[in-house]
């Protein structure tokens, strides 16, 4: 492991930032911790960068503790959300200032200086001042800088949230790249599950303060621990419903009945469940269709260009957007919706998962 | 964002690092602490009322009380729309004016009461033409006040134009497109965002105002404020003789800082 | 968002509506300019060099430019260090600190002369023990030394703090992850950083010294600075007689203006 | 037309900063403004609302110009990015500030701003200072406030740029329900494509401070105009080609043919084009397949929960991005790459589109 978080917890004052957080990183591994705004996740990376010391739990790298160890001590490449890039040195200049303390000769710090400006594309920039770079340019010379001095672990702390949507899909890519040619453990911190799931191994969801799930975007894409997790990570309109039977699964949703797939454990018939619905796992049916289990009236058609988001509201006044690729029903129509029963998490009342086996 | 601002000061809040500098500029804190301290027990010792009611020093303490809050009426009055044209408006010469509303901050008090003396002295032409209606620019009052306000202003012009830059301009924008015209919205919203930097601006104002030395001297040795009257004192009769005004020119700067500090708008504008 | 910013100057730069407190604010500047024009008009007529020659008129220009410069050095060395702990550290008792920062700023100078004199006049524990082994507090040069710090030393310690203040503290977060401990993060980042504003504070602070007149007034009337021989030159020869030392004091501050202006960061500091 | 804006342009010194802009909003549309950052946008919204004088062209609200009007004089709704709640007032005091100017009877006050806080769900909060509220809370009484004076048109100026994610998509929703319950004419400024094609009736996209396409997002998105809308309004990858046949239009691409369909006009065979493909237009074969068009290695697999994107370098170096929801392909494997010639889009050297008739 190259990163052991283990029990991390910090106050300020009275209020609580972190709880109980403990995860680890493998060598090479790409892992994004993500959360909503105040969900602890500065404080953590200001903790593993040693910015904070934490008032409970250790971060080990490579397996040393340096929960007491200086920022300087740690080998912790940082790159935050807004440019840190030294206004007063050229971008070369920058990214050769990490090398100093490593004890790199400096007749080398010239070669190692091309070299990680080459990886970010940035060799012709050099010898610029930092407020002569474009904001995409920026940072990729925070990156060059960051990694030039060869970190154990390199932590992105929203590295994307301040560009346009634009070049945040463009730098996405090199960032992927880039961490694919250089191999370093990098822990990507973001708010955007879009960023998260696209360029990450595993992913730490976070929420207030703790860990609510930890694991590859698919499983928990699919399988999400907690309504939290569900909601979080992709779009979904949560519709009460009650257990109708057990062997096989159906449930009471809106006066309909839905089946879903054996599950593992289930509440007992009648107990209350929330449903969470995916827009993809969603489709418009014409009213009266037998197979489709839940019925309403069109409310808004949004058209993506893709495809289109049809906004229908049920019976009981729920508004459930439904995917649809192909021409879309009128709005004020009456529709029915056919749920595609793979697509479905539910949970208990208390948010357990009700796991499709 | 507002956790991560914490975490800052968190962070911040066991750096062994600072230790050095702030043993450094401890010291200095002591060198201001130690004549404040020294001031103040010695004042014990004193019959401060007894003194406090001599005519001279009664004279004193009215004309002070009587000026300053002129000087810092008209500084106010005419430096709030310029902190607020200086805050909003780019214009050519615009450093120039800027030179301008700091020369006062860095020329020296005795040579700004020599300019002023070069301005409206008796034996100048608006001087003269002045002291032959009745109203004479130097030697008096109003020359008092001339000198406290060419002296103070810059201070309550600079810091309100620290906290008009401070407001976003976007809110004026927002209330401009609700319907209010340039004076309402400068009156709804302009106003009450700054009130607290043009208040300490005042304050501070009212301060260098009422310390006045350096100017007024040159300007009207006669009639006395308290600076001058500290002086004529200290002259006659040592440093005992000048505690019970100090003290209480001092009273009026106690009052002034803790009026500062409790608006709490000082330190963010100074800092900022 | 370089387009947004400047559009808002675009927009302002035809605003009627900014025209009646310009005009308010005009007179205000007009009354900062009038002296200063009416003194350089003044001094053109006067035989400057005859009079600077004078024994009196060297000597105080040597005691100045000796005394200004050692009194901006000592507010420097020990208050950029208190200016950082300021800008970067919270603890108990924080705004007892900046209000003691604060205090020489608004005590009047001649009350500071006062405060001083009780620390370490002549006749005190300090002062008498000092003089016994030849270092005389009072009337010497050392007595203008101390009394141009206690009052000018808080402006580079104020100017400096914004200057810190206005660094993202990430930046310093950086360095310290790239390997550098606290002692090499300040000198390679907050202070190149943050050296426009301590150069401006330190040029506010020199000219405050230089023309510092009341608490000099007090603590060491002998020997002479240039600000205390203008005034017994004053009382001796009127104004004409103090026209070349008052000239020569405002060049010094001409020149401090320029520095400012060409360092291009007082109006920055002070204005956010 | 609500707004009709007119050859609009602005210079800040020497710089343009918009050049010829004309549009038109009808009464209730809600129109996006599209654009990277520095495309001109912001000067645009300042010049509508009247808080700049355009150096060229005119405003009209409701067919009056107002180029030259005060922005006092003009009945136009402002949100910015950043909150411009008075810090001084309450919530209801900021709902209630519009209202005095016109001339609304101060007693029915009350029940204005009522209905409004209602409207925007935020009722309970009334008697709270802004500072009080969330993030996505100020928000809403920044919509509260600028539609209480019944504007004739609203301005969002990327209203949720400064929000996470999960909010940002959630008050999307919102702004789209307040604008379907008020009618209020809108006009929608931002650099997030998804955002202004879920939310708009019509999209003004600009580049460069001029219009580089009107039009409903499906119809932009399919039959882009230019390389740059082709690119701005969805994910695609750019390869270069040359016209091999015009009758059917087949185009030569990377050592292999790709049939399109038939076009109006199309430059003579052996002409350059620029080809723009799009991740979900193109499919991964097995190696050899005799209908893909192009061939790759597999560089990269991002697991997106619902779909992987497949990175593939072509032979020529270039990276496709294959969009594909089934098991991906190993990193490192050979594929061939299906094209559906009906997403491609492309254009002549000079970026004159080749329109698929």
């Amino acid at each position: 492991m190259m990163l052991n978080v283990d029990g991390l917890g910090h106050r300020y004052g009275t209020e609580r930032a972190l709880d109980d957080v403990s995860f680890g990183l493998d060598t090479g591994e790409l892992v994004a911790v993500l959360g909503p705004s105040g969900c602890g996740k500065t404080t953590l990376v200001q903790a593993i960068a040693g910015h904070l010391t934490p008032t409970a739990g250790r971060v080990r790298l490579r397996g040393h503790d340096v929960t007491g160890q200086p920022p300087e001590r740690r080998a912790v490449g940082l790159v935050f959300q807004q440019s840190t890039l030294y206004p007063h040195m050229t971008v070369g200049e920058n990214v050769a200032y990490g090398l100093g303390p490593q004890g790199v000769d400096p007749d080398e710090h010239e070669a190692i200086v091309d070299e990680y400006l080459d990886l970010v594309n940035l060799a012709d920039r050099r010898t610029a001042y930092p407020n002569e770079l474009s904001g995409g340019q920026q940072r990729r010379a925070e990156l060059a800088r960051a990694l030039a001095p060869q970190p154990d672990l390199l932590v992105l702390d929203e590295p994307l949230s301040a560009l346009d949507r634009a070049l945040r899909v463009q730098l996405r890519g090199e960032i992927a790249r880039i961490q694919r040619e250089t191999g370093v453990t990098t822990l990507f911190v973001t708010h955007d599950q879009q960023e998260a799931m696209e360029l990450a191994d595993r992913l730490v969801v976070m929420h207030g303060g703790a860990v609510a799930a930890v694991g590859p975007p698919r499983r928990l894409y699919e399988s999400p621990p907690t309504p939290f997790v569900a909601s979080f990570l992709g779009r979904s309109t949560e519709l009460p419903a009650t257990i109708a039977a057990t062997e096989p699964l159906r449930l009471a949703v809106g006066g309909d009945e839905l089946t879903l797939p054996d599950a593992g454990r289930t509440p007992p018939v009648g107990a209350s469940v929330r449903c969470l619905f995916r827009p993809h796992g969603l489709s418009i049916r014409p009213p009266e269709d037998a197979d489709a289990e839940l019925s309403g009236t069109v409310r808004r058609v949004a058209d993506l260009g893709r495809r289109y988001d049809v906004t229908v509201e049920t019976d009981d006044g729920t508004a459930l957007v439904v995917e649809r690729r192909r021409e879309p029903p009128a709005v004020g129509e009456a529709v029915a919706v056919a749920v595609d029963a793979g697509s479905v998490v539910a949970f208990t009342a208390a948010g357990e998962p009700i796991d499709a086996a | 964002m507002s956790l991560a601002r914490r975490a800052w000061a968190g962070g911040a809040a066991r750096r062994p690092e600072l230790l050095v500098p702030a043993a450094l500029g401890g010291l200095l804190l002591l060198y201001f602490a130690l004549p404040f301290a020294a001031f103040l027990a010695r004042v014990g010792s004193t019959p401060i009322l007894a003194q406090l009611s001599a005519p001279g020093a009664q004279q004193a303490i009215r004309h002070s009380l009587l000026t300053a809050p002129v000087s810092t009426a008209i500084a106010t009055i005419f430096g709030v729309p310029l902190a607020y044209v200086l805050a909003r408006q780019s214009f050519p010469g615009k450093r120039l004016v800027e030179g301008l509303v700091v020369l006062p901050l860095v020329v020296p008090p005795v040579v700004g009461g020599a300019m002023i003396l070069t301005a409206v002295g008796r034996f100048t032409p608006l001087g003269s033409a002045a002291a032959s209606v009745g109203i004479p620019l130097t030697g008096s009052l109003i020359g008092v006040v001339l000198a406290q306000t060419f002296v103070a202003a810059p201070f309550v012009i600079i810091t309100a134009r620290a906290g008009f830059g401070a407001i976003d301009e976007r809110l004026e924008q927002a209330s401009r497109s609700l319907g209010y015209g340039p004076l309402s919205t400068f009156r709804n919203v302009s106003l009450p965002l700054a009130r607290g930097s043009i208040a300490a601006g005042m304050v501070l104002t009212f301060a260098r105002a009422m310390g006045e030395f350096g100017a007024t001297m040159m300007v009207a040795y006669n009639p006395r404020t308290i600076p001058t009257q500290i002086w004529v004192d200290f002259i006659g009769g040592g440093i005992d003789a000048i505690l019970p005004l100090a003290l209480a020119l001092f009273g009026l700067t106690l009052l002034v800082v803790a009026a500062i500090q409790r608006l709490g708008r000082l330190p963010t504008v100074v800092e900022r």
